[in-house]
């Protein structure tokens, strides 16, 4: 199959190599590896229980991988192994100042719920990357115009609908300055009539160059938007390559089923 | 410890004492707490208000006032009006009633907002599905709504009985002779006060340990045809 | 019909409870010989001293056998008969203590005495400055004496002797002071107290000087004291 | 001027002959009250406080399962929430003095021997060990997708703490807090047995040296009525203003509206 | 239109004539009446918010009818007004007798949580009809047999799927040698696969000449099973009659519309 070997590279944003991950016995990743650079937007495809959040949440040590080199710009994360074999990050603070580098954004939103819309957007840069907060706030309203929260900055999460929930949770991952963005399936949790609003919100970033990798169900925003599509199968790397190529010509039998089955 | 066992009989003595005072105010704040609990949940407004005056009542009066105001003025209010009215001549109210009374009243406040909220907490279809067959109303109390009632009431229950077990120590102070105050004067004539607190600690953590294993079983009796997560 | 008698029980040596759980001492004999006298059945009702009065009022019992003093304020709730005992009070202290009884003087001193009692009239009428505790049993009083949590405390010579100077706990402390002398406060002797018109109060003052004549009284008083307490 | 003494000898005439409760004593004695007010609110409050300052860090201990703190504290919690907070006081004020060395340490001068610190004490470990379960409890309920948002934008462990737990388990704890406070409140009138003045001790005081039956339980009674009513509407406050995320969705209301509309 | 006025008719099963119901201020019943004579097999159709619970419910007096009268096998459910001009039943005896005669089927089943299928199903027999429990156990077995839910009786409903939950909701009515059964939409909480189950149970009760009154949004069932189709529409009767000429040939334009509608 279109297994591709990769190298890490250290000119790319995020380079990822050979990235293994076992829950217990069970080898959910079975070396992955993916190198994005500036202004890249990868699609992950692949059906459920593929390892597409797996592989994202180790990107950013959400979850520990079991072996595998992460670079992000250039900068590799260090593991360290203990006495059992489990392996762990050996600097919590470089993970801290990595994690800051790479934003992240959920499924189910994750807004922190105490805090307003903005609480939400300026509590990273204030108490990670140490911003003023009068400098913070007007940050945060800048993102918040560009997803069209503006308005809402000042309402509870609870009280605000799951489409505009996702948008404050782009905000709040923008405010950061990430060099890279990860999407967990970000429509996924939305009722169909607020998926639209969110994808156009991510549809212009991609337009404005951020690099991203994006887990997503939506072939159409796959093909529209990406500059490369991934297919995980597996915990492998079925096919992967440039999206019209791959959903006008899908070449392993397993990405050709699984496109008519998504397209039902 | 030789202390202790030598005054072992005092000790059960007064155990005794307070489990009985626990199990007779724990009957009677049932009793008040599915009154109050009806009345909290009645169509009749000024009902509704009074089932409400009960609670906040209780719950800005510490119960030690209270015991002592019925314990002391209790008492002289009943004879006095037994004199003005001329019904009655004295009327005993010993320690012992003075705390299950007490105590009955108080948690029978607590006890009202456990039952309440469990009775609240049963769909209404169940309640539909019984008057449709054409039980009465006390039927589909019976048949219905108390089965289904303690169940959701046991959590709330469990702690308020836990909480009135150790609220009886309070009537050591007006004089009854319970765990506490026998284990009080012992240690005192003794001068052996920290020996006996720890027992009676002791014992306390017994009553509470063995009162949770039961309601857990009563717990498991009643939870039957539910779904555990 | 039974005549019941509130008690204490926790004064010794006037009333006291053995580890039997029966009650002993000159009050509860006393009380035991004037029934005896008046050929009543009686029955002992234990009551702490807090509610004594009140639970006389409220007819827990119906008279009160517990080294009351005769007072002017109490003569307001209740009937005394005629006393039937009388015993000066003094303070205790550690030996050596150097204090001046006077309201300067005991300024911020801590001086422990029997709730609701005459003694506590009199600290704060006399001493209104002294940090006052009260106390639910004289044996509390005497147990933070020793642990020296008072200063001083105020108690009746022969229940502080039997209950406390005579005893190991007692050690290194003495009387301070003169009896105190404050009629005001601390009344005429101890009576027993009755319902407000009850004729009780007289048959109770013929039955005392009836047991003080017959020598039963002096009997009981010899039991307890190498001194004869009735007073003058 | 005028008024005021005609209503006092109302009240005295009343009090001497209709009423059953005597009045002008209560009127007298009035100042006694409030001294017995303020000693139980500051055993009350300070026993909150110190206590509330010790569940804190008990509670994470107990939340993150830290190995060997955990059972010390939960044995710490079971023994002061499963025995009577009596007890717990005698142990402390006569317990104690039992033993010749704790009356020959420091300790006893400045703090053992006095009634007021006894109590203080007990009161603290004891709402201090209710407090860190039920904080405990809150801690553990955190939305697990709230902390792991916290991590992937890079937050330390502490700030997590101090930015997205604590803060949210606060909030979510302050119904069962407003309840610790009243039950610490009902808890405090135990001080009287221990020969403090407190408000209970006062009445008690009033009925002891007057021998009246009720007068002074009355008026304890009162005031304690009082001081909930103050504390209920407190806790009312906090929680419009610190809840408003917890409301239900219908009347979506920003922030910036005025918080008592 | 349609309407048709009723005089209550003392010889049928069950007689309702000119039923108002108001809750508050809005009328949600408007003066309904019906007729069914024993064996007869009435279906209720109406979109939703037409009043079709509301009528079922106002039957056996769950709510409280505002005015009209309700005739059972000739008995006559006695009201009486109180002093705020709010109407109740007059005997609270007789309301408890009248609804061990109608047994009730719910949308949402409402088995009783905390007994088993064969508890449920004894529950009124002993309590409300007095019958020896034996008896009521015999009685019951063979109406859960009827249904076929023999082998589930001494299930928990939780334990049991939708469909068994509303067959042995089925046999709890039978069980009360009711008189008519009056079912709410007793298929519309079920999955499709399970509707299939419990219709063919109430199909085989109709062909035995059951009294039946079924609220319910399968066209099929309605046309193939009842004896008559009564059409609500905005709490009055809009048309009703013979199901083969109301399905063929529907007279008025709203049931026109609202067959096209369900057809889709
Ligand atoms: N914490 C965990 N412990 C054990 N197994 C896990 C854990 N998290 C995920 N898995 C397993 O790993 C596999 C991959 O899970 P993952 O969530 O990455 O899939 P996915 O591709 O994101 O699927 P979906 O589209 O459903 O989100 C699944 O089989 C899942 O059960
Ligand atoms: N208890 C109530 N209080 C106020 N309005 C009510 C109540 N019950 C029903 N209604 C109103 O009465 C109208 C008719 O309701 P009903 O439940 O009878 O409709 P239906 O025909 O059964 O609809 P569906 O097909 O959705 O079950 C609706 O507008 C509803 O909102
Ligand atoms: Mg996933
Ligand atoms: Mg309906």
């Amino acid at each position: 199959m279109a297994q591709i070997t990769f190298s890490a590279d250290p000119n790319a944003s995020l380079s990822v190599t050979d990235l293994h991950k076992s829950f217990g016995t069970v080898e959910v990743l079975k070396g992955v590896s993916l190198k994005a650079r500036e202004g890249d937007v990868i699609s992950l495809l692949g059906s459920s229980g593929s390892g597409k959040s797996t592989f994202l949440r180790c990107i950013n040590l959400l979850e520990t991988p079991t072996s595998g080199q992460i670079l992000v710009h250039g900068e590799e994360i260090r593991m360290k192994k203990d006495r059992h074999g489990d392996s762990s990050p050996a600097d919590p603070r470089q993970v801290e100042r990595i994690r800051a580098r790479l934003a992240m954004v959920f499924q189910s939103f994750n807004l922190w719920s105490h805090m307003t819309v903005l609480e939400n957007v300026i509590a990273g840069p204030i108490h990670v990357l140490k911003q003023p907060r009068a400098e913070a706030i007007e940050h945060a309203k800048e993102m918040l115009a560009r997803v069209g929260m503006y308005e809402r900055r000042d309402y509870y999460p609870t009280h605000i609908s799951g489409g505009q929930q996702q948008r404050a949770a782009i905000a709040r991952a923008l405010a950061m300055k990430p060099e890279v963005m990860l999407f967990d399936e970000p429509t996924s949790a939305l009722d169909p009539e607020l998926v639209g609003e969110v994808l156009k919100v991510i549809r212009s970033l991609a337009e404005e160059g951020r690099t991203m990798i994006v887990v997503t169900h939506e072939m159409g925003f796959a093909r529209d938007v990406s500059s490369e599509v991934i297919f995980l199968h597996q915990g492998l790397i079925e096919e992967q390559g440039d999206p019209d190529r791959m959903f006008t010509a899908p070449e392993t039998t397993r990405f050709r089923e699984f496109l008519s089955n998504t397209r039902q | 410890m030789d202390v202790i066992f030598e005054y072992r009989q005092i000790l059960i003595e007064g155990t005794l004492v307070t489990i009985s005072l626990a199990i007779l105010s724990l009957l009677l704040s049932v009793v008040l707490g599915l009154i109050g609990a009806f009345a909290k949940l009645s169509p009749s407004r000024a009902i509704r208000r009074a089932g409400n005056a009960y609670t906040t009542f209780v719950r800005s009066v510490p119960d030690l006032v209270l015991m002592m105001l019925i314990f002391f003025g209790g008492q002289t209010f009943v004879t006095q009006i037994g004199a003005v009215t001329g019904l009655w001549g004295y009327v005993e109210i010993n320690q012992f009633v003075a705390g299950v009374v007490t105590l009955g009243f108080i948690f029978g406040a607590y006890m009202s907002e456990t039952f309440r909220g469990a009775i609240l907490a049963i769909p209404r279809g169940q309640i539909e599905a019984a008057m449709a067959v054409g039980m009465a109303p006390w039927q589909i109390f019976r048949i219905v709504t108390w089965p289904q009632m303690v169940r959701f009431a046991l959590p709330s229950f469990t702690n308020n009985w836990l909480v009135l077990v150790k609220s009886t120590a309070l009537v050591s102070v007006i004089g009854l002779h319970d765990l506490v105050w026998n284990a009080f004067s012992a240690g005192r004539s003794t001068h052996q006060l920290f020996s006996f607190m720890i027992t009676v600690m002791v014992i306390y953590l017994v009553i509470t340990g063995i009162s949770d294993l039961l309601l857990r079983r009563i717990d498991r009796k009643y939870s039957a045809g539910v779904r555990r997560a | 019909e039974v005549l019941r008698i509130g008690v204490e029980g926790a004064y010794p040596p006037f009333s006291q409870k053995e580890a039997d759980g029966t009650l002993t001492g000159f009050d509860i004999d006393i009380a035991l010989a004037l029934c005896a006298q008046m050929d009543r059945e009686c029955e002992l009702v234990e009551q702490e001293w807090d509610g004594m009065i009140p639970a006389l009022i409220a007819r827990k019992y119906d008279a009160i056998v517990a080294s009351l003093s005769i007072t002017e304020d109490r003569k307001k709730q209740v009937d005394f008969s005629e006393k039937y005992y009388f015993t000066p009070s003094r303070f205790i202290a550690k030996e050596g203590a150097d204090f001046e009884l006077t309201p300067e003087g005991t300024k911020g001193l801590k001086i422990g005495v029997l709730r609701g009692t005459t003694l506590q009239c009199h600290v704060e009428k006399a001493f209104p400055d002294a940090d006052l505790r009260l106390y639910n049993t004289q044996e509390d009083v005497f147990a933070d004496l020793a642990t020296g949590r008072l200063d001083l405390q105020l108690n009746n010579t022969l229940g502080a002797m039997d209950g406390f100077l005579n005893t190991e706990q007692g050690e290194g402390f003495a009387f301070y002071g003169d009896d105190v002398d404050d009629p005001e406060c601390l009344g005429e002797g101890m009576g027993i107290a009755v319902r407000k018109g009850d004729p009780l109060a007289d048959e109770f003052s013929a039955a005392i000087r009836a047991i003080r004549e017959d020598g039963t009284y002096a009997g009981i008083n010899d039991k307890y004291f190498d001194v004869d307490i009735y007073g003058k | 001027m005028e008024t005021e003494r005609s209503f006092l000898e109302y009240l005295h005439s009343f009090s001497e002959t209709r009423s059953p409760i005597n009045f002008m004593l209560i009127y007298d004695n009035l100042d006694r009250f409030f001294d017995g007010a303020l000693v139980t609110l500051q055993l009350t409050f300070l026993a909150l406080l110190v206590g509330g300052l010790i569940a804190v860090p008990l509670a994470i201990a107990r939340a993150y399962r830290k190995p060997f703190l955990n059972p010390i504290i939960r044995a710490y919690t079971y023994v002061f929430c499963g025995t009577p907070l009596l007890v717990q006081v005698y142990l402390f004020y006569f317990g104690l003095g039992q033993f010749q060395s704790v009356q020959e340490s420091f300790l006893w001068d400045r703090v053992l021997s006095s009634p007021w610190w006894c109590v203080l004490i007990a009161f603290t470990l004891n709402t201090a060990a209710y407090t860190t379960e039920f904080l405990r409890g809150a801690i553990e309920t955190t939305p697990h997708g709230e902390i792991e948002a916290a991590k992937a934008c890079g937050m330390s462990p502490v700030t997590r703490m101090r930015i997205v737990v604590l803060p949210n388990a606060f909030r979510r704890a302050l119904p069962a807090y407003s309840n610790e406070v009243i039950f610490t409140l009902h808890g405090s009138v135990i001080a009287s047995t221990v020969t403090l003045q407190d408000l209970l001790g006062v009445g008690r005081w009033l009925n002891g040296r007057y021998y009246l039956a009720y007068e002074g339980f009355l008026t304890a009674m009162l005031f304690y009525m009082a001081i909930v009513f103050l504390i209920s509407f407190a806790f009312r406050l906090a929680e419009r203003k610190f809840l408003g995320h917890l409301r239900p969705r219908e009347t979506p209301k920003p922030k910036t509206a005025p918080a008592l509309a």
